[in-house]
């Protein structure tokens, strides 16, 4: 059943006010109205948020809030309606993207307390809340692509945030680019979906409309559909061979990191695939694809990690690894596990964003690991939260990630892609090593901190660090709404989400080992980070210098940025240059313009004899004129 | 009116508007021009149309030659010397206007061109008849000309205005100044 | 048909002659009047033998103003400067003076008189469209002057020229606003309609005359028509402190006298327009047809023709007052400087008229008196 | 009354001349006289067809024709004011700003 909730409205009302003061209003008001206003629009938001979710809880499973606001395209028998609906899976994001971002914003808060620019900071952060809840909220496949679009405006607005330096400017645009190539799937995704009903009379994007006529999709239509979303999935939730953007995303403000590249955005092609379940398990090759990516993503990126220097690229790069994960877990048919995943991940990669973006703080913008250490008495806050978060991703129970992670694992292991289990595993493995690498690196040891920055460690202020323990305390115990089956109130969130994006039907059974190994591979990962980074702390160099081709191989990210430059930019470039502008450009459209000039001007050459330009002469002109026709009368009233 | 002085009044007439084109000394072709005005006007004042007749000698003699007379003046225009070139176009030009003659004489005589012939009603050409026409069936047309005279003057004084160079803005600033 | 003809070739050199003779007298008045304004003898030597010396009457310079002025000027050398064009230079007196001898015609100068059984109006030509024609040579008067200032080649003709065709035209324009009021006010063109339209009294006492129904008219008229008479205070066309003698400084002899007497006539001209349209030309107060209606209601009885010869003569005692009027003000007001001239015509006489026709309007359609 | 043709012919003949006029004359304030003869000659067909068509059109449209003549003068004296202040010239030949 649905029920009108119009109140939904007021979740953009409130980020819409944001972006309308801060944008217009900021500068002149001041930084004090800019930080009650920036954060403030967000708890409300929140607040609503909350109220309909509740609401939502009240209601049997399997109902939704509605909001249809009015109507926006109407072509013919095709038609857009402007609707927010609400359901399970929508309502969980929505608490997850106010929630999370209403404390980053208040973090920012601090963070930003020294930046000039702090009202377009705002502007663009509630800007990009509007979209990303425009997403979320988006009962139409249209209206979702706008908030899809607006995210990935902001995403491009907050990287090239400090555009005075080029670099950054640089990476803002290589973000959008990519985006643009995923987008351009999501854009052909939709045409083919108008295109497949509009053939059986059917004109609509509403999901809800779009699950009823689900049996229209043939299996071909539906697996072009899917691989064309996944491709925009991929661009957006960084998996390969998109993922290049996000690394490099780091530079913007630490809090954009958070919300945009941990927390929400780079989620949305996890919620958009859920979202889409039913057209995705019509195609289930599309659907192993998506499970394969995932793994290899997951995996690949974790290498990756294990050796950066830069605490921030190594979280960049564990997100994406743990974005592998999500795409594991949906691409296995456990969409509510991806999306359970989804909602922990936001809570403690959110949190380790944070945290970074606190020691920063404190070290004055420092980002290299290799100068920080012994920093755990002089940070106690950020160190223990930090910690939790670690505990966190490593999936140590009883924390978060322990719940998510391991559900997705057993999802992939039940629905039979053992392979992809085990790279799972592994990388649960290296995803603890290198998490516990950076905790030691960056706390324990002795201190290799600048000596001019080190007499100004400061713990961050309040407004930083509460959001710091109030997400400590939702990454230990968010994955408590899904305990095992039997346990207390069991599997509470796939229940809740079951009737939004369908069950999990399992092929193998899961058994003991395939339940205990990705612990004991976490388990082992710590382990050898401690050996590696606490007992013998030369043995990395060591290793470093005796497997330097492997290490250098993973120092530069597989050498994939200097790859794609050869294979696509290059000749992109090339063609452009030599085939369009030089060919099409300079000598078929300038030439046929300018022929046409030279046309006219010759014949103008021609012409210009017969004009004297005085006037007389074309007075006698007139008068032959004038006789030829007196004598045509003439002839007519004589002639015959 | 008898014969004669239709006869009269068209020799005048021809013969002055010849004088306009002949005249080589501005002025004397506006004299010229004048009093071919003056016989039109005459001529219309012997086909009963009065009030127009009047009005041309009013309006065209009394005012717009005037208007003529003061550029004369204003440029300072003499007797036309040297020679006035492009023989050429004035040959032709005199033949073009005689042949537009001869071809306007075949059509305009009899039988091609045929009016049916009425007697005159009662205070034809009179003021009021020439009003009563003027302010019903024309009255649309005779408020937009006045629209367009007013459009006339307002170009005439944009086109014909000199600007003032600051010192003579000044002097003529002083010259009010004590004028009022 | 022919008697007709022969009536309006008499009446027509009647009134020539009758303009003739007032620039006469007003050839007189400005001798003798202005001595006896400006407190001189003015001239009063030549006398036919010392005759009123000796009958011991004052010489009243009746002689040398009426007779000796103009055989002096006609017998004096007839000059044309060199560089002139001399068919213009020739031409321009008479055509200065032509078209004010044929405006004459028109007036009214008595009601229609009955001679033999044949009705003769007193006037020398019964126009329909008097008014209009009255505007057309009125316009025309300014050729003369223009040409005479342009043909003679010389500085101060050329501006006084210039000077005379702007103002005249600029006047004309108050002028045929205020006449324009004043046929609106009778319905008609014809002038004696006009002057007929001018009889019977209001309130018993009061003659119907224009000047009780368009005052304003009147004094437009009365301005306009001095400046486009160029007389005093509006002579600077011929300004003698300015430009010698303006448009005909290089004139002598003859032409001068001619010029001379088209300002004369000019100014007769003037006062007969004045009398035909606002002094009821020629009625006299409270007199019909068959005598006198007094306003005490008594009445007294006059023969037909008398009425009609008093009515010739109230014309002429009008018009010789008007003349004299205008004499006085030309020797009491100064001259008017060119700016203020211009102004006055068109930032004060134009509106002004423009204002009168529309009162008269609203008038005629409000009192229903539309012909 | 005299006949219609008589008129006509004249009326064809001033407006000959006019045309002439404007032909061969290089001043251009005489070839602005030329073209108020023409409108002249025109006039005259207008007053001499209306007169004896009985009908007053002709004579109202003689009146718009003056009061169009008289604007069309004022503009043009205007402009061959400017054009002589500009080029110090008002021959007709002189004044060739149309060929560029």
């Amino acid at each position: 059943m649905t029920v009108q909730f119009p109140a939904l409205a007021l979740i953009l009302l409130f980020p819409l006010i944001g972006v309308v003061f801060n944008m217009f209003f900021g500068f002149r008001s001041g930084r004090g109205a800019v930080d009650v206003v920036g954060p403030g629009v967000m708890f409300a938001a929140f607040a609503v948020a909350t109220w309909a979710f509740l609401t939502l809880l009240k209601l049997p499973p399997g109902s939704a809030l509605a909001a249809p606001l009015w109507g926006w395209i109407e072509g013919g028998p095709f038609h857009v309606e402007f609707g927010l609906r609400v359901d399970a899976l929508s309502g969980v994001m929505v608490m997850i993207v106010t929630g999370v971002g209403s404390l980053i914003f208040l973090y920012s808060v601090g963070y930003m307390a020294h930046d000039e620019d702090f009202a377009r900071f705002f502007a663009y952060m509630n800007l990009f809340a509007l979209s990303m809840l425009i997403l979320i909220l988006a009962d139409n496949l249209l209206m979702m692509f706008v908030g899809w679009e607006g995210v990935g405006l902001c995403s491009y607005l907050l990287i090239a945030f400090w555009y005075t330096d080029p670099q950054f400017a640089y990476n803002g645009r290589k973000a959008f680019v990519v985006n643009r190539i995923g987008d351009a799937g999501f854009l052909l995704a939709m045409f083919t979906t108008v295109a497949t009903l509009g053939a059986h009379g059917v004109w609509t994007l509403n999901f809800v409309e779009l699950h009823n006529n689900a049996a229209l999709f043939g299996p071909a239509a539906a697996t072009a559909i899917c691989v064309l979303m996944f491709i925009g999935a991929t661009g957006k939730s960084a998996q390969i061979p998109l993922y290049v953007w996000l690394p490099d995303a780091m530079v913007g403000p630490t809090p954009v990191s958070a919300l945009i590249h941990a927390a929400t955005m780079v989620t949305a092609g996890v919620y958009m695939i859920a979202r889409l379940g039913f057209l995705f398990t019509m195609a289930p090759s599309v659907l192993d694809l998506v499970a394969t990516v995932g793994a290899i993503t997951a995996l690949f990126a974790a290498t990756i990690a294990l050796v950066q220097p830069d605490v921030k690229k190594v979280l960049a790069y564990s997100t994406i690894s743990q974005l592998g994960y999500m795409f594991l877990g949906v691409g296995s048919g456990a969409y509510a596990s991806g999306i359970f995943h989804v909602m922990t991940h936001a809570f403690f990669k959110g949190l380790l964003f944070l945290c970074a973006g606190a020691v920063m703080h404190a070290l004055g913008g420092e980002q290299d690991m290799n100068k920080m250490g012994g920093l755990w008495r002089k940070l106690p806050i950020t160190f223990w939260t930090m910690f939790i978060a670690t505990l966190a991703i490593a999936a140590i129970p009883p924390f978060s990630g322990y719940f998510s992670k391991d559900l997705i694992l057993e999802a992939a292991y039940e629905s039979g892609h053992t392979w992809l289990w085990i790279l799972g595993v592994i990388t649960a493995g290296l995803t603890s090593f290198y998490m516990f690498r950076l905790i030691f690196m960056t706390f324990f040891g002795d201190s290799r901190v600048d000596s001019e920055k080190e007499h100004h460690i400061h713990e961050s202020p309040a407004v930083m660090t509460i959001p710091l323990i109030v997400l400590a305390i939702l990454a230990t115990v968010g994955g408590w709404v899904n305990l095992p089956d039997g346990m207390l109130w069991g599997n509470a969130f796939v229940r809740f989400l079951t009737p939004a994006v369908g069950t999990f039907k399992p092929i193998v059974e899961a058994n003991l080992a395939s339940t205990s190994m990705p612990l004991i591979a976490s388990i082992v990962g710590i382990v050898l980070a401690y050996v590696l980074y606490i007992r013998l702390p030369g043995l990395p160099f060591l290793l470093a210098w005796r497997l330097k081709g492997p290490y250098d191989l993973l120092l530069n990210k597989y050498y994939i940025d200097q790859i794609y430059n050869v294979v696509v930019t290059r000749p992109l470039f090339w063609v452009s240059y030599y085939v369009l502008d030089r060919a099409v450009d300079s000598y078929m459209i300038d030439g046929t313009a300018e022929g046409a000039g030279l046309a006219v001007l010759t014949s103008g050459q021609v012409a210009r004899r017969a004009e004297t330009g005085n006037v007389q002469h074309y007075a006698f002109v007139y008068l032959l004129g004038a006789l030829g026709i007196v004598a045509y009368y003439l002839f007519l009233v004589t002639g015959r | 009116m008898p014969p004669f002085v239709y006869i009269f009044l068209g020799a005048l007439a021809i013969v002055s508007a010849l004088g306009v084109v002949v005249q080589r000394n501005p002025i004397h072709s506006l004299l010229s021009l004048i009093a071919t005005l003056l016989t039109v006007a005459l001529l219309f004042i012997a086909e009963d149309a009065v009030v127009v007749g009047f009005l041309q000698i009013i309006v065209y003699a009394g005012a717009i030659m005037v208007l003529f007379l003061f550029v004369i003046w204003l440029l300072n225009l003499q007797v036309e010397t040297g020679p006035t070139g492009h023989l050429m176009l004035k040959i032709f030009g005199s033949l073009g206007a005689a042949l537009l003659v001869t071809e306007l004489f075949f059509i305009l005589a009899p039988p091609h061109l045929q009016v049916k012939f009425t007697h005159e009603p009662l205070g034809y050409g009179s003021l009021a008849s020439l009003a009563g026409k003027l302010f019903t069936d024309y009255l649309v047309a005779f408020e937009v000309t006045s629209v367009l005279l007013l459009a006339a003057v307002v170009g005439a004084v944009a086109l014909a205005r000199r600007i003032p160079t600051a010192e003579e803005f000044r002097e003529v600033k002083e010259v009010e100044k004590i004028a009022s | 048909m022919t008697i007709e003809l022969i009536a309006g070739a008499i009446k027509a050199i009647l009134m020539i002659v009758l303009g003739l003779n007032l620039s006469l007298f007003l050839l007189y008045f400005e001798r003798k009047g202005s001595a006896l304004i400006q407190d001189r003898i003015g001239s009063n030597r030549v006398t036919i033998t010392g005759l009123g010396k000796r009958m011991g009457m004052p010489n009243l310079g009746i002689i040398n103003t009426t007779i000796a002025d103009p055989v002096k000027m006609f017998t004096k050398e007839d000059f044309i400067p060199d560089g002139a064009d001399k068919f213009l230079h020739t031409l321009a007196p008479f055509l200065a003076l032509f078209p004010v001898m044929i405006t004459f015609v028109v007036i009214p100068f008595g009601d229609t008189i009955s001679i033999a059984g044949h009705h003769i109006g007193l006037e020398a030509a019964n126009l329909n469209a008097g008014a209009l024609y009255l505007l057309a040579t009125l316009g025309l008067g300014v050729y003369g002057v223009a040409l005479a200032g342009w043909a003679s080649n010389s500085r101060w003709s050329l501006l006084g020229g210039i000077r005379a065709t702007a103002q005249m035209i600029s006047y004309e324009l108050a002028m045929g606003l205020a006449i324009v009021s004043v046929i609106m006010t009778f319905g008609t063109l014809n002038l004696q309609e006009i002057v007929r339209g001018q009889s019977g009294v209001w309130f018993g006492f009061l003659p119907r005359w224009g000047i009780f129904m368009q005052p304003l008219a009147f004094i437009l008229l009365l301005v306009a028509g001095a400046a486009e008479s160029k007389r005093i205070p509006f002579d600077l066309p011929e300004g003698e402190s300015e430009l010698i003698q303006g448009y005909f400084t290089e004139y002598s002899g003859g032409k001068q006298a001619v010029f001379m007497l088209t300002d004369f006539a000019e100014q007769a001209l003037l006062a007969m327009l004045i009398t035909t349209f606002f002094l009821g030309g020629w009625q006299v107060p409270w007199l019909m047809r068959d005598g006198f209606h007094l306003p005490g209601g008594s009445f007294l009885a006059v023969p037909a023709l008398a009425v009609s010869i008093l009515g010739i003569v109230a014309f002429l005692v009008k018009v010789v007052a008007l003349c004299i009027f205008l004499g006085l003000v030309r020797w009491t007001l100064p001259r008017f400087r060119y700016d203020q001239l211009m102004r006055l015509g068109w930032k004060g006489l134009v509106p002004l008229g423009l204002f009168n026709v529309l009162l008269t309007a609203f008038v005629v359609v409000a009192t229903g008196s539309v012909h | 009354m005299i006949p219609l043709t008589y008129m006509m012919s004249l009326s064809a003949i001033i407006f000959a001349i006019g045309v002439a006029g404007v032909i061969i004359r290089r001043n251009i304030l005489v070839m602005y006289m030329s073209i108020e003869l023409m409108l002249n000659a025109v006039n005259l067909a207008f007053i001499a067809i209306g007169s004896r068509l009985g009908s007053m059109d002709g004579q109202v449209i003689v009146f718009f024709v003056m009061t169009v003549a008289a604007a069309e003068s004022a503009v043009g004296l205007g402009i061959i004011i400017s054009s002589f202040r500009n080029r110090d010239t008002v021959h007709a030949d002189d004044l060739t700003l149309m060929r560029w």
